[in-house]
């Protein structure tokens, strides 16, 4: 299983803030990941976007693994 | 060290004190507030959304990093979320340091780091609607 | 914009509410204390002397130059003088302004300039005795 | 009339912090002054030893004139 958090724009885009699924085969990335849960179909998504990994910033190309906690969102804008 | 996230006000003095600390020549605290103005609009508030177990972590990491950098003698960082009315404060960050030199770097380090890479998003309310910030990119 | 010498105490947070500045997205505060040691010797309080005539004077200049050159929004500075106990405030250095950058450059600028040019003289009061503070030369 | 001021050590070297006194013949500038009220025995005050006149900045080779406060004192250590 992982779990796939969305915020702000990408978590309207979407209109999820929380998925829990089994890692689907062939995915190995978290931009793997994200192709899965936007079906491909990202013309809509907040650009650019950015990855964290159980709660670090990581990249699209980012390995995952069974466990992992995934955030897809747009820039920050703290402070 | 104290990293605190709320969505209530906060006194930034009573917050210093509460750490107790002694023997700092130097302290030096950033407080940013919402502006009633993003370009032409007036802005009423802000909604602020965060990431609530990486904005602490995030955070945190942030702190020691610069606290080992600038040789900083204690940090306190409070950042609000939720709705926030015009004028009111966001963010402080306060540190301690033997000179003041590194009082300033350290500071201003800690605010620079989490603009960039704290995970809170701003939603300014204005007459017209919500609009999210324009966010900074984060260097990975 | 606020320049005062009192030998009194000072809440940072009070002084800095009674300016009322509104729209300034950030605040930076320095604020300086007594620190409980010099070298190896314990400091128990400082005596400050100033020439009280030039130096409200003086920091009004230093403090309205940083206005300028920093786009500041505000200024406030406290700095007391007479016998001031271990630990306890020296100045207090406030300044407000749209983007942090400006504060944090303008904050730094003014407590360098007020301790290289403002004529305060610090007498530390150790276990043996009252030692002048080596002060900072002034270009002129 | 000059009135001149010491601060600090310098007072405290000289005994004095305020004195006050017609232009003596042939005083033009501060270190004139200087020369005058320390009867050019300056071995035992503080060195280097800044000047200000009229409450602003100077020189010991900035001029003075008749109605001037001229002050002396060791490098300021405020903040």
């Amino acid at each position: 299983m992982v779990t796939v958090r969305c915020f702000a724009a990408m978590r309207e885009a979407l209109g999820h803030d929380t998925l829990r699924f089994a890692v689907p085969e062939g995915c190995h990335t978290a931009g793997d990941i994200l192709a899965f849960v936007t079906n491909d179909c990202q013309k809509d998504l907040p650009k650019p976007l950015l990855v964290a990994i159980n709660q670090e910033h990581a990249a699209l190309n980012s390995p995952i693994r069974d466990g992992d906690e995934i955030a897809f969102f747009p820039p920050v804008s703290g402070g | 060290m104290i990293v605190r996230l709320q969505t209530a006000d906060f006194d930034p003095e009573q917050e210093a004190q509460a750490l107790k600390v002694r023997g700092a020549g130097a302290r030096v605290s950033f407080v940013g507030t919402v502006r009633d103005l993003s370009g032409n609009e007036t802005v009423k508030a802000l909604d602020i959304e965060h990431y609530p177990e990486m904005t602490q972590a995030e955070i945190e990491r942030i702190a020691v990093a610069a606290q080992a950098r600038h040789r900083l003698l204690d940090v306190l960082v409070i950042h609000r979320y939720g709705h926030i009315p015009c004028d009111q404060r966001i963010v402080l960050v306060t540190v301690w340091a033997t000179h003041r030199e590194d009082a300033f770097a350290g500071c201003q380090e800690i605010i620079d780091l989490l603009k960039t890479r704290a995970p809170f998003w701003k939603k300014e309310l204005t007459p017209t609607g919500g609009h999210w910030v324009p966010g900074h990119s984060t260097e990975v």
